[in-house]
């Protein structure tokens, strides 16, 4: 396993010898990685190798799957997330998650955007619209969807959905952002707009993404971490790694480079 | 009118006597505001044990629960106060041709050794017994002063038990061949009173004691009455009442007896 | 990219009608469930057309109004009606809460052992209990250990007792039924737990608790056993008693008494006027329980 | 992260939240503590009187005998025990499979307004007084079942079933139906979609996945049958017999107790019999919701 | 409006001025295209176009979604599919459909894959056995789960799922196939058999495929319709549009080409 290449920032999350188990099956195989702050990290590997489960622990969305046990050490700004002493909605609040598969919830587009806020205390009418009109436009929705906020969220075509979801993670305004497949059922003009997105957010935040997409890995992302079956194979600054990948799995992997 | 008395009154016990008891006590607080009535009736055995208990200040029973009765002890410390006359009868569905029977043809009726209505005068056709659920208050009476005391049947394809006398009524007037019994005020055109050896259940009857089947119900208090409960008594025993609500509520007051 | 084309190009499409097993089995489920559903209204109209044929004609608000006589005819049933809405009201102030809150734990935080499956049957167990040893039950802590007597306080309690156990089991079905993505979604912004189910389990669930509270309410309002033993079959006589500790006999148990012991001339009226009364009550519960369900339902669709 | 709380105020708000959540959790488990608390005292209210019945009788004597005559010291109880389980079974029989249908009619066939008018009409079902529908049975049904059958007197468990199958019929189904509602239309939408027709999909898809909340209303319908008193108590015949046919007057468990509980001193055997029976009442019912739940698992394995 | 090139066989599903409303708003417009028989056909266009609402009405799923109305006519080998002879079961059965977002039953995965096939009247095991093999063989997944049929399908990762439902729709052994996004969430690896299944599967069943991926519609379609706003733009032979698009939107669209 390589370590990554010199252009990498100081980390904000570490993750030490992790081994998670979905009751006998174990997912996760002894994975050790850094991620850096204020940078996109991206995830790739063959699907179910374990990406989505890695990202769960990343906020402890894990801890509501029954049957999962976890090993090894996840700590956020050198805080172990998985002590005691740290509150799991603090966390999840200041890391953002946009899901695989899109889940809005069953209210119209307004309220789905302005759930975040609400919850953590703001009530002022003008403040939410204000919210959720940016929100919806980083997300690249608003246009379609501003002549009807009120309409229900389950009417959205797929790709609105997940747009729709990437708006209410940013309208939370996390520290740090993680995209599963965000872009899977984007356009190719809705994903570079998220792209960008993601770029412009990096000076703030810290965004780690799964993605299947190597061109996408390879154009925005500064550091990439291969899995394959539950482990980590290689993880490096993303130019070396697609320059020249030190495993020959890496290799094989992202030359199959049609996605 | 323009009472001091004060409290609380519970009465609790005969379902007979509910009728009754809700009238007297909605006349009562009018001239005692100051008095509070709740009244229950769970069946008649429930007013002497719940006034035993404590939890009931008047227990309205159809028998003398100060002495024994079939089935039933007697309550010692308990003052047996006579409030009212019922009349009881046995009826029979409209469809039965039989209007009078003696003693012994209702125990052999009751206890189930005549089963056919052609044994006692009517045409072919199976007996349908109805009988009340043990603790009624009316089936004490009407056991001690219809039967002489005899037993009732307790099993069979045509017996069964009701629980009140809205349902021994709804059944005697549903069920052909059936025969029961029942207070006098709830019998109804849809059904026949019976004659018992060849006496009418009436209220004349009763009055000039050629009718036998008739009883005292009665309020039982912890001790002497006092208070309010002593004054609800006097006022539910006092002519005024007697003569008047009482007498349309069809019960027989209790002077007219003596 | 060039195609072959094909000798035998055009497949038989044809749409019609498959025959076979399945086909025949649908018409049949169709046909029973619309069947049986056409039965069921039909004998629920009937239903609802012999309880209020005779009575409905004959209310007035006198009766609705009026206090009941036992000698004379024309008695209505005011306080009876209104001790009604009183115990109902203040039987679901006690049991909705408790039963909603002890549901949302069963659903969201209890552990998942064998003990809380215990906890689980017993309470399902515990809707069982007859209606007359919640009665027993409430004579036991009211009327022998408090000593406050027959009473409105009692009956409601003891009633809300009966309740809770279908309340509890409602909600946590209710609330589990909620698709997980919807829980993740919100744990994932951020929400703490209480907020996530006052928010989005609640919302979500709030069809499945309505009809757990439309059935307790239901229940609670044709209840009669329980009130006969804990509140008494009298009322204070009089309009708008508030006084918890008046006596506290319902329409149910008015319409229980007239129809096992009253001795008035015009019972079988009056029992039918009861009756009717009882239904349209119960629908307008029913209804009024709905309207926020409609009204949210609606805002949520435009 | 890593940073400092933000501003005073800000940190008040989490600091509150976290406490409300706290407060809401303690709320929850103070509420649970108190239903099972309840549950606890309902027990021991019958336990405690009940098992003094057996200073005076045998075990074996109130299991096994079919003697219930009180008046004359014997107190066999089976009778309501087999009663109580037939009429139960019986009622299960007829209710489970019209309610399911009524349910599947509601949720997946009937138009949009007939559902909205047909849901509350169901729950109104649920809040006639029992005393109603034992009227109802007692002047309308059994003289009916009496033309059918020919039995002077046709009360007894047919009646009692019938009647318990109107009373059950609104929870079974209104708690199925809103199962089935909630099953997400994307299974639908599957199933609809590999071409396979209502029948198949409801019967193979949409059931299935509410199979949990239909057991859930299944043993809901169950307990209030078992527990049912009043409407029981006018059409069964309160006989202390087995029966020998569906029109024989008998008694169940719940008639006995209801009929009799009122009607005997305080602190005499037969009363304590009775409170025992609530109580084999509560435990013939939690055998059953256990079956119940056991079928359920056996039916399926990934829900 | 360009019409195919001349690389075009027979039609086997015509569409003629089809509109469709849900509820106000209209998702297509005036839509007139012809499918090929044994071919595939790309759909592409942004998010939120009408591609899916197309798909839909192609095997009548749009019945199930309240408040829809079609105008115009859709015919299948010459018949009207929303003519009262039709029944609809049937049009289904040989019209399969992937849908955008994965929906495995909540059942085993040996049970979804053998459900349609089930229903269809076999029920002998040995035969279910190799259809369901055949079928995960296809769907490039029994590798990944052959040790654990009896596993619940919920438990796969996005991307296992999203090909249990492509195997689930191939044991129907449709004539037609509609698969939206099928490939959205998958690594390039698995999309490559994906692909190489449908250019198999072409010989003998006909393929219409929504996709967000340029490179793909060009690699394994024959034929590419455009759309805009539920406008068709443009529709010809895949290698006509990307070599030389007619409407400048086309050209627009395509040569954002980095999917
Ligand atoms: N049920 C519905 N009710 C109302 N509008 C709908 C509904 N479903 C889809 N729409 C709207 O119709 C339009 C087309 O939707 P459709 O799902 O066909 O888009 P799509 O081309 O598949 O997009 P995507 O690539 O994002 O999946 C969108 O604007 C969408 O918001
Ligand atoms: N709840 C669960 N129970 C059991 N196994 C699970 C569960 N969730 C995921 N798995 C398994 O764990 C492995 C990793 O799953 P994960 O969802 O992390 O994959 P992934 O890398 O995100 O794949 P994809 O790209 O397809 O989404 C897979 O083999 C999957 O089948
Ligand atoms: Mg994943
Ligand atoms: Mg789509
Ligand atoms: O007065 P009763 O006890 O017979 O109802």
């Amino acid at each position: 396993m390589s370590t990554p290449g010199g252009t990498i920032v100081q980390p904000i999350i570490e993750i030490n010898k992790l081994n998670l188990y979905y009751g006998q099956f174990q997912a996760l195989k002894d994975v050790s990685i850094e991620i850096p702050e204020r940078a996109i990290t991206a995830f790739i590997g063959p699907s179910g190798c374990g990406k989505s489960t890695l990202l769960r622990t990343l906020n402890r969305m894990n801890d509501r799957i029954p049957g999962t046990r976890i090993e090894g050490k996840v700590a956020v700004g050198g805080t172990d997330i998985y002590s005691g002493e740290v509150h799991v909605e603090t966390i999840r609040k200041k890391i953002g998650m946009v899901f695989q598969q899109p889940n809005p919830f069953p209210k119209s587009i307004y309220e789905n955007v302005a759930f975040g806020p609400k919850q953590h205390g703001i009530h002022s009418k003008k403040k939410l619209d204000e919210i959720v009109e940016q929100s919806l436009r980083s997300a690249v929705l608003w246009d379609e969807v501003k002549d009807n906020l009120k309409r229900s969220a389950l009417s959205l075509s797929g790709g609105q959905q997940q747009r729709l979801c990437i708006a209410r993670a940013l309208a939370v305004e996390p520290d740090i952002l993680l995209m599963d497949e965000a872009t899977a059922s984007l356009d190719p003009v809705s994903t570079f707009k998220i792209e960008e997105l993601a770029h412009e957010l990096k000076e703030r935040y810290t965004i780690v993404m799964v993605t299947h997409n190597m061109q996408q890995a390879a154009r925005v992302s500064q550091q990439t971490v291969f899995f394959l079956d539950g482990e980590v194979v290689e993880y490096s600054a993303t130019q070396d790694m697609f320059a020249e990948p030190v495993d020959s799995r890496t290799q094989d992997y992202i030359s199959g480079r049609f996605g | 009118a323009k009472s001091t008395e004060k409290g609380k009154i519970v009465i609790n016990g005969s379902s007979a006597l509910l009728p009754l008891t809700l009238q007297a006590a909605s006349e009562f607080k009018k001239d005692n505001p100051k008095v509070k009535i709740s009244a229950s009736a769970a069946g008649s055995i429930t007013g002497p044990q719940s006034v035993r208990k404590g939890i009931a200040d008047i227990g309205a029973v159809d028998w003398d629960a100060s002495k024994d009765v079939p089935g039933f002890k007697k309550f010692d410390g308990l003052v047996a106060n006579p409030v009212a006359v019922t009349v009881f009868t046995a009826v029979v569905n409209s469809n039965v041709g039989v209007s009078n029977l003696t003693t012994k043809q209702l125990q052999d009726i009751f206890s189930g050794k005549v089963t056919n209505w052609k044994e006692v005068g009517g045409s072919d056709a199976n007996i349908v017994v109805v009988n009340r659920k043990f603790g009624s208050g009316t089936r004490v009476n009407f056991q001690q002063k219809a039967l002489d005391g005899k037993d009732f049947m307790s099993k069979g394809d045509n017996y069964k038990e009701v629980g009140s006398s809205g349902d021994m009524k709804t059944t005697i007037e549903t069920t052909p061949n059936a025969i029961g019994y029942i207070d006098l005020p709830y019998v109804t055109s849809k059904m026949k009173a019976v004659s018992i050896n060849g006496v009418a259940p009436t209220e004349k009857n009763v009055l000039n004691k050629t009718y036998k089947v008739w009883g005292i119900g009665y309020y039982m208090t912890k001790g002497q009455p006092t208070g309010a409960t002593k004054a609800f008594i006097e006022y539910i025993q006092s002519s005024k009442f007697q003569n008047g609500s009482l007498k349309k509520l069809k019960f027989i007051p209790l002077a007219a007896v003596k | 990219m060039s195609m072959k084309k094909q000798a035998n190009a055009v497949p038989a499409y044809s749409f019609g009608k498959r025959r076979g097993a399945s086909a025949l089995m649908d018409r049949i489920f169709t046909g029973m469930v619309w069947g049986v559903g056409i039965v069921v209204i039909l004998f629920i109209v009937g239903l609802l057309f012999l309880l209020l044929e005779k009575g409905l004609p004959l209310l007035s608000w006198d009766f609705l109004y009026g206090v009941p006589s036992e000698i004379e005819e024309g008695g209505g049933i005011g306080p009876a009606l209104f001790n009604s809405f009183y115990v109902l009201i203040l039987s679901l102030l006690i049991s909705i809460p408790i039963g909603m809150a002890a549901g949302i734990y069963l659903a969201e935080f209890a552990p998942n052992n064998k003990l809380m499956e215990i906890v689980r049957i017993c309470v399902e167990g515990l809707s069982s209990v007859p209606s007359i040893i919640f009665g027993l039950f409430g004579i036991a802590l009211f009327v022998e250990f408090f000593e406050i007597g027959l009473t409105i306080l009692g009956a409601a309690v003891s009633l809300a007792f009966l309740n809770l156990p279908v309340l509890t089991r409602v909600t946590e079905e209710s609330v589990r039924a909620v698709p997980v993505e919807l829980r993740s979604a919100s744990f994932a912004l951020g929400s703490t737990h209480l907020q996530t189910i006052r928010n989005v389990l609640l919302p979500v669930a709030i069809n499945g608790i309505m009809t757990g509270i439309c059935l307790t309410a239901g229940r609670a309002f044709g209840e009669s056993a329980v009130i006969i033993l804990t509140a008494g079959v009298s009322t204070s006589g009089e309009m708008w008693d508030f006084n918890l500790l008046s006596p506290g006999g319902t329409l149910a148990v008015h319409l229980w008494y007239i129809q096992s012991e009253a001795i008035v001339p015009d019972a079988e009226e009056i029992a039918q006027k009861t009756t009717a009364v009882l239904i349209f009550v119960a629908l307008l519960i029913n209804i009024l329980f709905r309207v926020p369900i409609w009204l949210n339902a609606r805002k949520n669709q435009a | 992260m890593g940073k400092a709380p933000g501003s005073g105020t800000r940190f008040d708000r989490k600091a509150r939240l976290r406490w409300s959540n706290k407060l809401f959790r303690m709320v929850c488990i103070g509420s649970t503590l108190f239903v099972c608390l309840v549950l606890l005292c309902i027990l021991v209210l019958m336990l405690r009187t009940g098992v003094l019945t057996f200073a005076d009788v045998s075990l074996r004597e109130f299991f096994f005998s079919t003697n219930w005559d009180p008046e004359n010291e014997h107190y066999g109880a089976l009778i309501f025990i087999l009663g109580t389980l037939a009429l139960t079974g019986l009622t299960m029989l007829f209710a489970i499979p019209i309610s399911v249908i009524i349910a599947v009619f509601l949720a997946e066939m009937t138009p949009k307004w007939l559902r909205h008018i047909l849901r509350p009409v169901l729950d109104l079902l649920v809040g006639i007084p029992s005393v109603v529908y034992g009227f109802l049975g007692l002047t309308i049904l059994i003289p009916w079942l009496r033309d059918i059958s020919g039995h002077d007197l046709a009360d007894g468990l047919l009646a009692a079933s019938i009647v318990l199958t109107i009373m059950v019929l609104p929870t079974i189904s209104r708690i199925s139906d809103d199962a089935i509602a909630a099953v997400p239309n994307k299974y639908r939408d599957a199933a609809y979609a590999l071409g396979t027709n209502r029948f198949q999909t409801i019967t193979r898809v949409v059931l299935p996945a509410a199979r949990g909340g239909i057991m859930y209303a299944v043993i809901l319908g169950m307990t209030r049958a078992i527990g049912e008193t009043m409407a029981v108590v006018m059409v069964i015949g309160n006989t202390a017999q087995l029966a020998n046919s569906l029109f024989t007057p008998t008694a169940v468990l719940t008639s006995n107790i209801v009929m009799q509980i009122s009607s005997v001193e305080f602190d005499s055997t037969w009363n304590h019999g009775l409170y025992m029976m609530g109580f084999i009442l509560l435990a013939i019912s939690i055998l059953m919701i256990v079956a119940v739940r056991m079928l359920q698992k056996k039916g399926g394995r990934y829900s």
